[in-house]
């Protein structure tokens, strides 16, 4: 029989304000097992947690039940109270009546109520407890960084610093990501290429970092410290071992009609390309989609002309399997797709632009080397009118109910910019709210109106009219003047919704790694945890966990990489002691529970068993510890009942439901 | 193959044409339109409030009327489209409407959204086809720059209809190409002409009908084409008259060469 | 009938929840007939928040909107303003001799080629 | 208050905990009431569920049975939630063979991000089982006290 306390918290007035402490107390003093019960403001304080231990003392506990918060908030904490009292600590049950109850009943009597059953519930559980003694694994000191954009290079960059070697996966030809196609930065306006390439380089001159781009995760398995991980090489038909760099290939390819994904499909590349002059590595790759060669069987020229001999048609896709400790994710974002937004006329006007194209048209690498033009008529625009908002903050099934966060921003700087180098041209704003918290953030807003005299309003577009002059006849909303604008424009620039890169989702089920609706990967805690996913050795790093900008995402890297570091420094971990356990005389060997073990933790072994004084050789399950997860599925699919888990039996659960229908 | 058709008032009256050559159309196009039993008028606009279940009543009589016959529901004015669909929509969504209307009723089988609305341009797009279309002209109106006027009631709104794209549609287009002519695409085409203001607010309807030819002659239309009676009356009254306005069923009688059946 | 019944009723006819609105102003962006309103469309809205409906029932704007449904396709929060306009002339016409049109007045609106949708529409628009 | 005549149907929820149990979690943290007739079973993945734990709920009194996991492809076992469902589906069509309410067992993904639904689901769930009324086809007599 086991002695029990239970630990009732008031949690301030977050549980006392909805249930009746004392009663719950009085209410549980009488359950099996129970010999001690008491209740206290704050649990988990230091205070609290000595009263547990004094309490294990005196009344000889041999486990105890905490009623507080969740367990996902707080069970660690009492484990380690009650082992540093001396009792298992796994011989710790929590009874969640904060989150589960008193935070969504207003009803005092009803709260109490669920509260004792909860409690009922956990201490029922707790007379079935074993002590249990975690395993240990062990932690391979390599971390993978999955995307090459600034959020990766950073990320790859702080592990590799403190000594362990680290693999940065990217799917494109080139590190860089979105930072790349950018032209300057706010609030300082550096040329974000200026900034943004001496990290490459520090990347891929770093003795501890290995970079695979035009590669991507193919499949992933194994746990916290010991993940395997397969990644696909795309064959680059270029070897990068020959390859010079001398871009003689690209100036002689014949196809060069294919869209530059680099300048956003404002101009073409050649079919075999790199995707800008800094790229890294500088190695072309071809895109056999484009290619002649690869198309009609006739051309051959960039094999012809390379004096490297690097070209090599019959290059394969290659797939490395390695093992890591530590993943980090930092697959950052794209904009959305305007199909839905016709009203203005992305679709039917080559002079309604993205900000990215904007940024690509005003960067002296992109398709108008950097002048101001429409890219219709190759026109200086006149007037430029920039829209806010467009697909973010949307509740209505077309965008994304999110705010973006960087457009206010980078609006600002576009205005700025536009009208310090051409003065001449008139630059209008339609915002819904401009939102710039952040450090020298308003101040870089107020600039652009009251230096450059950009023209702010307030209100929304409602629609963009291509005019047959070629003009843009903006209609819109003054709402301050309450008047209804129209203005004809000569360029107009689409503040687009930002959303997690597409090739996430496939990411987060391989990581096992939890999502939003959003496709934004979710934190192990929105505040406390903000760069670690629930899934444990999975860090976020970059916008793949919500928007932000370039400080944000670099802080955000460093300390997804700190908390890498955190893992790869450790030799052993310890793990969890809940697994499966198959009783031996239950067992009759049928494979059943192998076959649907994820881990492949089952194996068999032909042991000599004693039935009730008959001897015999039998086949059954053995569990590997080290590796059972600890899911469950092999205690229901085994049709004999042997199989059980140790935290979570049979009886323990059947112990609550009973507790709960008593 | 077999479609219930409801015209509705007007095309009884003022825009026989529209009903005639969507007729013709039809039969030289090898479907029939079999005009639904005492079918009553849609109401012209569809009764928004939520509380409005009289009004909605003749909607769910004709579509109740299709489904009993097991065919797709054709209608060929943008308004009566707009008003059947929606209630369709309503009856199929909203449990309210649905248990209400079927009291009123008394049917034999109780309604529930069953019958498929279709516009006949949905016709000829998803069960014809614009290409096998193409194929039976015999009279293709090459040369002609036609503006395809969609107004509200087609397109509006986009996420109970489903008819095309609200923004930027593209099927009377698909439709002008079918013909042989070609259609000018002009930004106005789903800008409202007025409707109903123009019985009481004449001015105001005869700025936008102007602003709307307008910008279809200045993208270079000669013409506009319509579904709508209503948008053809605005469009023709309140207007400059510097474009010719006609039902696209006109047009593809004419391209189907039928047009002459039409007394 | 106390004011704020008035903007519950609004609520319930147009079935719009007037607090997801975020004032962006697509609505009157978007409007056709802004001109003509001396309330205008994202004004209705908060017009229904703050239990104003007094003087939206008085408003020339009831009668100025077309129902196009401009500001019902665009609106990002489904807030859908059109509809709080004609829940707002519902009010007013469901009333006893609050007709916006007349019978009467009829025979002189009329011309030869007025299509009967056309008068049909206006009678369920104006008319209880 | 409540009546105490007022049917208050005992309502078992097993929550996996990695998705479900967290977005019970945040559901609470939001303040996003439900009844408190659902009380929750922590299980590591919706895969731990037995079919016989929903089964002795019924006997033991259960008025409904309501089963929550990660979304599909999203398990963080990979592919227990697949297995639930299949046990589920199994379970569920014998229920129905016995001749029990359709609509007292119910599964329902619910990610961690998800309190909102987490709430909507459990509102849900008490007003059918609510309208059911009592479980009387399962319960074993017996076990009343």
């Amino acid at each position: 029989m086991q002695r029990i306390g239970v630990f009732v918290c008031h949690c301030g007035s977050n549980i006392a304000g909805t249930v009746d402490v004392k009663r719950v107390v009085e209410a549980i003093r009488t359950e099996p097992g129970v010999i001690h019960a008491e209740d206290y403001p704050y649990m988990c304080s230091e205070a609290g947690q000595q009263l547990i231990a004094k309490a294990i003392e005196e009344h000889k506990l041999t486990g105890i039940v905490v009623c507080s918060c969740s367990p996902r908030m707080h069970e660690a904490t009492f484990r380690k109270a009650a082992a540093n009292a001396g009792i298992n600590s796994f011989m710790v049950e929590i009874a969640n009546i904060r989150e589960h109850c008193s935070w969504i009943h207003k009803d005092v009597e009803e709260g109490t109520e669920k509260a004792v059953i909860l409690a009922r519930a956990a201490i029922a559980k707790l007379n079935l407890d074993t002590p249990l003694q975690p395993g240990e694994s062990r932690v391979v000191k390599r971390a993978l960084v999955i995307g090459g954009g600034i959020a990766g290079i950073q990320s790859a960059l702080d592990i590799a610093d403190a000594g362990y070697e680290v693999d940065i996966v990217e799917k494109t030809p080139s590190i860089g990501g979105r930072m790349s196609q950018l032209d300057k930065t706010f609030p300082t306006l550096d040329c974000s290429a200026c900034i943004l390439t001496p990290k490459m380089v520090e990347a891929a001159a770093h003795e501890k970092i290995n970079i695979y781009t035009y590669s991507e995760v193919e499949k992933v398995s194994g746990f916290v410290g010991d993940f395997k991980v397969d990644i696909r090489k795309k064959a680059r038909y270029v070897d990068s071992t020959k390859c010079t760099g001398c871009g003689l290939c690209q100036e002689k390819c014949p196809s060069k009609k294919a869209p530059s994904e680099f300048n956003r499909g404002l101009n073409t590349r050649s079919a075999i390309y790199t995707p800008f002059a800094q790229a890294i590595p500088n190695v072309p790759v071809i895109d056999t989609e484009n290619c002649l060669k690869f198309k009609t069987g006739k051309c051959g020229i960039c094999q012809k002309i390379c004096a490297a001999g690097a070209v090599d048609y019959e290059q394969q896709d290659e797939i490395i399997t390695r093992e890591y400790g530590a993943i980090v994710v930092a697959t950052g974002f794209d904009t959305i797709k305007l199909d839905k937004y016709d009203e203005y006329a992305y679709s039917q006007s080559k002079d309604v632009v993205t900000s990215l194209e904007l940024e690509r048209i005003m960067n002296a690498a992109g398709p108008t080397k950097g002048h101001l033009e429409r890219l219709s008529d190759g026109k200086a625009p006149k007037n430029i009118v920039f829209i806010q908002c467009v697909g973010s903050r949307c509740s209505d099934g077309r965008g994304k109910s999110y705010c973006s966060k960087i457009c206010c921003m980078y609006t600002a700087k576009h205005a700025m910019l536009i009208r310090d180098k051409y003065p001449d041209t008139n630059v209008t704003v339609f915002y819904i709210d401009v939102r710039t918290p952040g450090k020298n953030f308003d101040e870089f807003y107020r600039r652009a109106v009251e230096d450059y005299h950009v023209n702010y309003v307030k209100g929304q577009v409602g629609k963009v009219m291509p005019q047959p002059d070629g003009s843009l006849l903006v209609q819109g909303v003054d709402l301050i003047d309450n008047k209804q604008i129209k203005m004809n424009a000569d360029m107009v620039v689409l503040a687009t919704a930002i959303e997690p890169d597409p090739s996430v989702r496939n990411i987060a089920t391989m990581l096992t790694a939890s999502i939003d609706t959003n496709n934004f990967l979710t934190e192990s805690h929105a505040k406390l945890r903000p760069v670690e996913s629930p899934t444990a050795g999975v860090f976020l790093s970059g916008v793949c966990q919500g928007p932000k900008d370039i400080p944000e995402t670099v802080a955000q890297a460093g300390a997804a990489a700190v908390k890498a570091i955190g893992l790869l420094a450790k030799d052993k971990l310890t793990t969890n002691p809940c697994t499966a356990q198959a009783d031996i005389l239950l067992c009759n060997g049928c494979s059943t529970c192998a076959n649907v073990c994820p881990y492949g933790a089952i194996s068999y072994e032909n042991i000599q068993i004693n039935d009730h004084g008959i001897r015999e050789e039998r086949r059954v399950a053995v569990v590997n510890n080290a590796l059972c997860q600890g899911c469950g599925a092999c205690t229901v699919a085994c049709p004999s009942g042997a199989m059980d888990l140790q935290g979570f039996s049979n009886r323990q659960i059947l112990a609550e439901v009973d507790a709960i229908c008593r | 193959m077999k479609y219930s058709y409801y015209p509705g008032c007007t095309l009884k009256t003022k825009a026989k044409d529209l009903d005639a050559y969507a007729r013709v159309s039809a039969k030289a196009l090898g479907f029939e339109l079999e005009e639904v039993e005492d079918w009553q008028c849609c109401g012209g606009v569809y009764p928004l409030g939520k509380d409005e279940i009289a009004t909605k009543l003749s909607s769910v009589r004709t579509l109740a009327q299709a489904r009993d016959k097991g065919q797709e529901l054709v209608t060929l004015c943008s308004a009566c489209y707009n008003v059947v669909k929606r209630v369709n929509e309503d009856i199929k969504n909203d449990e309210n409407v649905r248990t209400k209307a079927n009291n009123y009723m008394q049917l034999e089988t109780p309604y529930n959204g069953e019958t498929n609305v279709l516009h006949f341009l949905e016709v000829l797009r998803d069960r014809i086809g614009f290409d096998e279309l193409k194929k039976k002209v015999v009279n293709p109106l090459t040369g002609k720059k036609i503006g395809a006027y969609y107004g509200c009631l087609l397109l509006r709104p986009g996420s109970t209809l489903k008819f095309d794209d609200p923004e930027n549609p593209k099927i009377i287009e698909d439709f002008i190409r079918a013909i042989g002519a070609e259609p000018v695409i002009y930004p106005m085409r789903n800008e409202c002409c007025g409707g109903y203001i123009s019985l009481k607010e004449k001015e105001m309807a005869a700025n936008m009908c102007v602003s709307i030819e307008d910008n279809a002659a200045g993208f270079g239309a000669e013409m506009l084409i319509t579904a709508c009676p209503l948008c053809m009356y605005n469009l023709n009254k309140n207007s400059q008259g510097k474009l010719p306005v006609v039902y696209f069923t006109e047009l593809l009688a004419e391209a189907l060469g039928v047009k002459e059946e039409v007394k | 009938m106390h004011a704020n019944n008035q903007a519950e009723k609004i609520k319930e006819i147009s079935g719009v929840n007037p607090y997801k609105c975020m004032k962006c102003g697509k609505c009157s962006a978007s409007c056709p007939s802004y001109n003509e309103m001396d309330i205008k469309p994202h004004q209705f809205v908060s017009y229904v928040i703050n239990d104003d409906v007094e003087a939206l029932v008085e408003s020339k704007s009831l009668w100025k909107c077309l129902s196009c449904f401009a500001c019902v396709e665009r609106c990002p929060r489904n807030v859908e303003p059109g509809k709080l306009v004609d829940a707002a002339r519902q009010l007013v016409v469901r009333q006893r001799g609050m007709d916006y049109l007349q019978a009467d007045e009829i025979p002189e609106l009329l011309d030869s080629e007025l299509p009967q949708q056309l008068l049909v529409s206006a009678f369920r628009k104006y008319k209880r | 208050m409540s009546l105490n005549n007022e049917f208050k149907p005992k309502i078992v929820a097993f929550c996996c905990n990695w998705c479900s149990y967290a977005g019970a979690d945040l559901a609470g943290s939001s303040r996003l009431a439900y009844p408190a007739d659902v009380k929750i079973i922590r299980v590591p993945c919706s895969c731990r569920v037995n079919p016989m734990f929903i089964l002795r709920a019924f006997e033991k009194g259960a008025d409904g049975v309501i089963m929550c996991g990660c979304h599909p492809g999203d398990c963080h076992y990979s592919t227990g939630n697949y297995y639930a469902r299949r046990r589920m589906t199994l379970l569920f069509s014998m229920l129905d063979y016995l001749g029990i309410e359709r609509a007292r067992t119910r599964v329902e993904w619910v990610s961690a991000a998800e309190g909102v639904k987490f709430s909507q689901t459990m509102n849900e769930f008490v007003e059918d089982i609510r309208k059911l009324g009592k479980n009387v086809r399962l319960e074993d007599l017996r076990c009343r006290n």
